[in-house]
């Protein structure tokens, strides 16, 4: 069942992603980016980080999408006109690209991860998750501990990218202003 | 050394000075009637003929003071080649050059004279003359010279001279075709004599007639190989060839099988010029050389001599046979005749063999200008009468002792001169000659029954076949109704005349040398002869001959020459008996003849045709030689020439092809090495096209090689 | 489930990410493409986590990932913002000012 | 003094007349023919003067005191540090091989001004061009340093190409060229052995002085040169202070070979397996076969003769033929000895075959001018079975067949030439009876024909029948050339009796008439220059036939040495 649900969201989010990379238009795309984040939201669930599931569906789509989608409609003058993207590179982009995915892929298959799945400590507890743990107070507590001067940055980035992008995208008036 | 002693100069004296006037004469006469203008043509040739009277007269003063006196020899250095004993020239007076010189000057001046009339009218006429003295003065060096360099220097003189005579009338083609068939097959002849004198120069070093006895003498026969005192060693065969290759120089002189068939074309050329050179004397040459140099012949070589004249003397014989030119009948007999002669060397019967040569030079030289006697009476009745006709087709001729008289005496007493009756000339040598082979025959067959007897076989074969076709000419010519006329009956024989006085006195001259009298005082037995009292054939020298042989030889043939006699006398009736049967006036077969245009029979044809030598010449050599000759010609354009101009093709292709190389290949590298910089340049740039996503790209496809890199 | 899954998975997002930025034309499509490569990226820290259960490091990564993302997006709108001010059009074609 | 620079002025005189007729003004160009003629004048007279000085006792060939007329002058003179020194001298003299071609080229030149009188076209560049060529011909048989022989032999060539080329018939450009690159390709062979040889070969008296045992060349003894030639023969030589040389005669010279140089000839060097020296004499034979030429190498002699004007076949015919045959003897036979003997029976076969294949070609000629060309190669084959034999009859009768054929031949030519100059045409069967129209004309052919058959009484026939005879005994002297090469080259006389005759019969005797392009008034008989230039031909041809003592006293000693030094030193040397 497990797996079932597991190939479900990667069919989803693949699917979604190549209709983000075939599609010409780009509402299209910025929905179907939304329905990637939401099926890579559900593989973090299998892979059992809730949280960052949850962070994922609340950031990406609520908030970089809407960004987006934003941006689509900011830069696009409408006109009744479906807002379409061309596409160009497409025969080196291609070739480039299924060449990087074979490679990848091939790669991937020469790793021995049985070995490494047996070198790990945490082995059994991969297969059965122990009783009553609970991830969020890991994360929580590795957050207020272990990784605070990393949060404490990240939320100083995230500040001041905020306000630089208020900035950059609000400045040419102003200047136009003077 | 020895070959200082040996070729040492030897001193002038009178008789050999004579001899040198007597050569002189000639020559002086041709440079005169070559150079003088042509309106004093008659008075020079007079002169030109007393020149060779005075040459005549001295020769016969040089005769009679040298009779049986030793032979008077003088020698000068002529010229030195490096390292080899000098080369020497010089006179050699022995009786038969002494013999020999009357016989040249003598029929040479009675020539001249005839010819005077004779070629009266002729265009060429100090032509003629010049060219009778060209022959003349060559035919003496022949005849004089001590040495056989100089010998077949004047061989190749008369060889000229003779193709000048020949030819003319050199705006007949037969002529010139003539001319040039007899040079040509003389030049055969002289490329053997050439061999003969290489072999004697190799293994002597001189070609001084008197020094190669001596050397040839002291040379050495051992164990199959020949040694000269020099020390030079030949196989012995060489002997034997050195023999036959100075024969075959004699071959072609003298028209012996197989290179006879000069002989009857060249009666192409006027009657005396046939009667002098291709009877009397030059075809005698051959002959005389054969003389000269008997005693270096060895067994060999005088077997095969042998064989060669009796083949000839018979082939000839049958070839006159059925001739229709009143010159060819004559030219196949002298043909024949001069087989016997050869016949007669070959047998060892050196004196016979001369004898008949000089008895042949008269009778043979008053037949031929007894014949051109004929031919210009009806050339003069055919000119008189307006007819037209062939003057020398016996076939047209006939009764005309009539009206010739004269000419038919001579031609009758030469005519029985050389079928060998009985108190002619001809009787004489011919018994000689083959009392001399059937000699030979029983000495080389030892007794027994041998293949030796086809010699003088063929001999006395010949001697039925002489009575023959003499008889018929005989009778073809004098006998029966003259034949133009009546088919023509609005002329008369009176109109046909008899020839002016010069040319008679000739013919008296010659007719009278015809008579045995005047050779023997027994004109029934040849050894009797004066002549052949004079002349006694040399010992052979040759090293490993049978030393008994000459004797033994000489011995048989006094004692056979009865019988000999006999015998030929019977084979003259037979011949004669035929002759007269066939030929005589109004018998049938002689007038099937005058009316048929081809010959009846196989034998008639071979007869007449010579034997088809000459097809079989054109057939074996003449065409080989000229398609061979079109061949290498069109070989050379077609191959060689192609060849050639294909390099140069091929090497302007491969000139092309570098340079095309050049430009593509070494400026293409340049080129490419510019266009591969400034490719770069253009793909760099277009890297640098400003557009990210390219960028990109490329760096994508950067991680794509490392990755590749890093998994392999 | 194996954990290859996930990485192939990975791979696949972050080839057709790659592919969208290397060839859309639209720049905010190209943002997107950007977007795809880190939810790629943070597949992987996911999975790994997965092996080490008690210290989820993956999942600290794979937060701090988002973060930054949300950041680079509103940044990278902004500045899509200006430039289309600025040329009156996203399309990358004709941005070649860094053309050399 | 005179006699010291006689060659010299020989060589240089036309040289220098041909400058100032290429510097004269247009104006007065026709004076042009005016001063080659006095330029043959005056060589006429120099010639008289040298055959009148030359001392036939004195043998020449392998002796450098024995070259009469000599002059010996540094020419070029390079250091080459290790490599030792170079030099080539200006070293002229003639010896008895070679003033008879010197004599010979004089009076063919000569002829060949006179026959070049009509020339019209081009006037001033074909005099100029003709006193080079003579130079060069001179220039040639005199030269006595490999390096100076070539350089003439070489400058033959271009003077010969342009008047082929520009003076010629039809087709000039095709025969021109032709000719070029036969020649061309003979040279470069030389070149190669030219070049070996001065690698191998040093300068005793230089390489003494050199050396240090004397202080000039002046002071050197024979002794002083022996011993350079031990200290060589045992390598104690340093190879700085060896002297190279083109002198040919130092080349004959077994003692100046380097050891282990290319042409020793102690220690054969093999090349591809062959001994380096008959290698060598193979190219040297080669390069001059085609001049003689030899068959198969000859292809170039009939076009070039077809189509070349008058004088310059006879030039070609007489001369330039003999070129190629003096530099075989000269160089090949002298210097490598050993290769002629190995390859004698060679050289003898292609003389043979020479004579049969040509005279077989002239009589299916159907051109009369290709018919005296071809006999021209049936001619010098004459000349190399002679020199094949190696005896001294051989040898005699090839030098005395080069000249003869020089006489002969150049006849030969003008007699074609009259007729073309009359008609331009000069096919054969285009003629008959020509006899009865030009007397005089027909005269003058029957003699020249007859003495090229070799009839006696003019030199070929001396000639020829001591090339036989020396042929034919070599055998039994030194067994180098068969018999039956002797015997087959008699044939060669039967044919070239049978080709001339048939020429005559076919054009001379028979009914007048023409055909083709000839029409019947265009044939006149021989004018006064013609006879100016056949007569002495003639007088020459039959003097030598009658009195051979004329030309075998220049030779006899230079022969008999010549013999002697290649049958004894160079059978030694084949040993080896």
């Amino acid at each position: 069942m497990v797996e079932f649900i597991f190939y479900f969201f990667c069919f989803v989010a693949v699917l979604s992603a190549l209709v983000i990379l075939f599609s010409k238009n780009i509402l299209y795309a910025a929905f179907s980016l939304v329905a990637t984040f939401m099926a890579v939201a559900g593989i973090y669930v299998i892979a059992g980080a809730e949280f960052v599931a949850i962070t994922q569906i609340m950031v990406y789509v609520g908030g970089i999408v809407v960004l987006l989608i934003f941006g689509v409609m900011l830069t696009n003058k409408i006109s009744g006109k479906a807002m379409i993207t061309e596409s160009r590179n497409k025969f080196s982009g291609a070739i480039v690209m299924i060449s990087l995915s074979a490679l990848l892929i091939y790669a991937i298959f020469r790793i021995n991860f049985s070995a490494l799945q047996s070198q790990s400590i945490i082995d059994n507890h991969t297969n059965n998750p122990a009783e009553g743990f609970n991830n969020i107070n890991h994360l929580g507590i590795g957050l207020m501990s272990d990784y605070i001067l990393p949060f404490e940055i990240a939320a100083v980035l995230l500040l001041i990218a905020l306000v630089g992008a208020a900035t950059v995208a609000g400045y040419k008036e102003r200047s136009d202003g003077h | 050394m020895e070959y200082s002693e040996l070729l040492q100069p030897l001193p002038w004296t009178p008789p050999t000075i004579l001899c040198l006037v007597i050569l002189a004469l000639p020559f002086v006469s041709f440079l005169l009637m070559a150079t003088t203008p042509n309106g004093s043509r008659k008075p020079m040739s007079w002169i030109a003929s007393g020149m060779i009277l005075f040459a005549a007269c001295l020769s016969l003063y040089l005769l009679l003071s040298t009779w049986a006196s030793p032979a008077n020899h003088t020698r000068f250095e002529w010229f030195t080649i490096a390292g080899m004993p000098k080369v020497t020239a010089g006179i050699l007076l022995d009786i038969n050059t002494a013999l020999m010189l009357v016989v040249v000057n003598v029929i040479s001046f009675l020539v001249h004279a005839y010819s005077t009339a004779y070629m009266k009218d002729d265009e060429g006429y100090k032509k003629y003359f010049a060219f009778l003295g060209l022959f003349t003065f060559s035919m003496l060096g022949i005849i004089m010279a001590d040495n056989l360099l100089i010998i077949f220097i004047f061989w190749e003189l008369v060889g000229l001279s003779s193709y000048l005579l020949i030819s003319h009338w050199y705006q007949k083609d037969s002529a010139s075709k003539a001319a040039k068939k007899a040079f040509i097959v003389n030049r055969v002849g002289d490329a053997g004599f050439l061999i003969g004198l290489a072999i004697l120069w190799v293994q002597f070093n001189t070609l001084d007639i008197e020094a190669l006895k001596v050397l040839m003498q002291q040379s050495m026969l051992a164990e199959g190989q020949w040694a000269s005192s020099l020390g030079h060693v030949l196989n012995a065969d060489w002997l034997t060839i050195a023999g036959i290759a100075l024969f075959l120089g004699a071959m072609g002189k003298s028209a012996q099988f197989p290179l006879q068939i000069w002989l009857p074309d060249a009666m192409e050329g006027p009657t005396p010029v046939s009667a002098l050179i291709h009877a009397a004397t030059m075809v005698a040459a051959g002959v005389f050389l054969m003389a000269r140099i008997f005693v270096l012949l060895d067994i060999h070589a005088l077997t095969f001599i042998a064989t060669i004249g009796a083949i000839t003397a018979f082939m000839g014989a049958v070839a006159a046979l059925t001739q229709h030119d009143i010159k060819k009948v004559l030219a196949y007999s002298t043909i024949s005749q001069l087989g016997y002669m050869l016949m007669g060397i070959g047998v060892g019967a050196y004196d016979a063999a001369l004898f008949h040569l000089f008895t042949h030079a008269f009778f043979k030289a008053c037949l031929f200008l007894a014949a051109g006697s004929v031919i210009y009476a009806l050339h003069e009745f055919e000119h008189d009468t307006g007819l037209k006709f062939d003057a020398q087709d016996m076939r047209n001729m006939g009764g005309l002792r009539k009206k010739l008289p004269f000419t038919f005496l001579a031609y009758g007493v030469s005519s029985l001169a050389l079928i060998g009756i009985p108190f002619f000339s001809g009787f004489l040598s011919k018994d000689a000659l083959l009392s001399g082979a059937y000699a030979w025959a029983d000495v080389m067959s030892g007794g027994g029954f041998s293949f030796y007897y086809l010699v003088p076989g063929l001999g006395f074969l010949t001697v039925v076949l002489t009575a023959l076709y003499m008889f018929r000419q005989l009778l073809l010519v004098f006998f029966g109704d003259f034949r133009v006329i009546s088919k023509h009956s609005d002329h008369s024989l009176n109109e046909v005349k008899e020839v002016p006085f010069v040319m008679k006195s000739a013919l008296i001259i010659l007719g009278i040398m015809s008579l045995g009298l005047v050779w023997s005082i027994n004109p029934l037995d040849h050894s009797h002869s004066w002549f052949l009292g004079a002349l006694k054939a040399p010992a052979i020298l040759t090293p490993g001959f049978d030393i008994d042989w000459q004797p033994r030889l000489i011995e048989l043939m006094f004692s056979n020459h009865i019988e000999v006699t006999l015998i030929s006398i019977t084979m003259i009736i037979i011949g004669a008996l035929t002759g007269w049967y066939l030929y005589r006036p109004g018998s049938p077969y002689a007038k099937s003849y005058f009316d048929r245009k081809d010959t009846i029979n196989k034998f008639q044809a071979l007869s007449y045709n010579n034997w088809y030598l000459n097809e079989a010449y054109k057939l074996i050599i003449e065409k080989p030689l000229l398609w061979i000759s079109n061949g290498l010609t069109s070989f050379e354009k077609r191959v060689i020439d192609r060849a050639i101009d294909s390099l140069a093709i091929g090497n302007v292709i491969l000139a092309h092809l570098i340079g095309w190389i050049d430009r593509m290949v070494v400026d293409g590298f340049v080129n490419f090495s510019v266009f591969f910089a400034g490719r770069i340049g253009v793909m760099t740039k277009s890297l640098q096209g400003g557009k990210i996503q390219s960028y990109i790209l490329i760096a994508v496809f950067g991680i794509v090689l490392m990755i590749f890199w890093i998994i392999w | 489930m194996a954990i290859e899954h996930y990485f192939i998975l990975s791979a696949i997002l972050f080839c057709i990410g790659m592919t969208v930025i290397i060839t859309k034309k639209n720049a905010i499509v190209v943002l997107m493409g950007v977007e795809l490569i880190l939810n790629a990226a943070n597949i992987n820290f996911i999975a790994v986590s997965q092996l080490d259960n008690i210290k989820l490091g993956g999942q600290f990564f794979a937060l701090f990932v988002i973060v930054v993302a949300a950041a680079e997006a509103a940044v990278g709108l902004a500045i899509i913002l200006k430039i289309y001010k600025y040329f009156s059009t996203t399309n990358l074609d004709e941005i070649n000012q860094l053309k050399g | 003094m005179l006699y010291n620079h006689l060659l010299s002025i020989l060589v240089f005189l036309p040289l220098t007349a041909a400058i100032v007729i290429a510097l004269l003004p247009a104006s007065v160009k026709h004076i042009s023919k005016h001063i080659t003629l006095g330029i043959g004048c005056i060589q006429l007279i120099l010639a008289v003067i040298l055959y009148l000085g030359y001392n036939s006792s004195i043998a020449g060939v392998n002796t450098i005191d024995g070259f009469q007329f000599a002059v010996n002058i540094p020419w070029i003179n390079l250091e080459l540090s290790t490599l030792g020194k170079l030099s080539a001298h200006y070293f002229v003299g003639v010896d008895g091989l070679s003033i008879s071609m010197v004599l010979l080229s004089i009076v063919i030149l000569f002829i060949g001004v006179i026959s070049s009188w009509n020339i019209q076209d081009k006037v001033k560049g074909y005099f100029s061009l003709y006193l080079i060529l003579n130079a060069a011909i001179i220039g040639c048989f005199v030269a006595l340093d490999f390096l100076l022989f070539y350089l003439f032999f070489e400058f033959m060539l271009l003077p010969m190409y342009f008047l082929i080329g520009l003076w010629g018939g039809p087709r000039r450009d095709y025969a021109s060229i032709k000719f070029f690159l036969y020649t061309l390709l003979g040279s470069i062979f030389i070149l190669i052995v030219m070049i070996s040889l001065y690698l191998s070969v040093i300068d005793p008296t230089a390489t003494a002085v050199e050396y240090g045992l004397a202080d000039n060349i002046e002071q050197v003894t024979p002794e002083m040169e022996e011993k350079v030639q031990s200290l060589l023969s045992n390598n104690q030589l340093p190879t700085d202070k060896l002297v190279h040389t083109f002198n040919m005669i130092h080349m004959t010279n077994e003692g100046n070979y380097i050891p282990k140089s290319v042409m020793d000839m102690h220690a054969v060097r093999m090349i591809l397996g062959h001994p380096a020296r008959l290698l060598a004499f193979l190219l040297i034979f080669l390069g001059f076969a085609i001049k003689i030429p030899v068959v198969p190498l000859h292809t170039w002699l009939p076009d070039a003769h077809v189509e070349a004007p008058t004088p310059i076949s006879v030039v070609l015919a007489g001369i330039l033929l003999k070129v190629g045959a003096y530099g075989l003897i000269r160089t090949g036979f002298m210097i490598i000895p050993d290769g002629a003997l190995h390859y004698s029976w060679w050289i003898g076969f292609f003389g043979v075959l020479s004579i049969i294949y040509g005279a077989m070609n002239a009589l299916a000629s159907r051109d009369l001018k290709r018919l005296i060309a071809y006999s021209s190669v049936s001619h010098m084959g004459f000349v190399l079975l002679g020199l094949a034999s190696l005896t001294a009859e051989g040898v005699s009768g090839a030098v005395y067949q080069m000249v003869s054929h020089g006489f002969i031949s150049g006849a030969l030519f003008l007699i074609a030439g009259v007729i073309y100059d009359r008609t331009h045409n000069r096919v054969i069967e285009n003629y008959s009876g020509l006899a009865s129209q030009m007397p005089k004309y027909t005269i003058f052919v029957v003699i020249f024909f007859f003495a090229s058959m070799g009839l006696p009484g003019f030199s070929g026939f001396i000639a020829e029948i001591f090339v036989l005879l020396g042929a034919f005994s070599s055998s039994s002297i030194n067994g180098l050339v068969p018999k039956w090469m002797a015997i087959i080259a008699t044939t060669g006389l039967i044919l070239s009796a049978a080709y001339y005759l048939w020429a005559i019969q076919r054009m001379f005797f028979g009914k007048f008439f023409t055909k083709g392009p000839v029409k019947e008034d265009m044939l006149s008989d021989l004018k006064p220059r013609e006879y100016i230039m056949l007569i002495p031909l003639f007088v020459f041809a039959l003097l030598l036939g009658i009195f051979p003592d004329i030309l075998l006293n220049l030779i006899n000693q230079s022969v008999t040495l010549f013999v002697d030094v290649i049958g004894n030193h160079g059978f030694q040397m084949l040993e080896k």
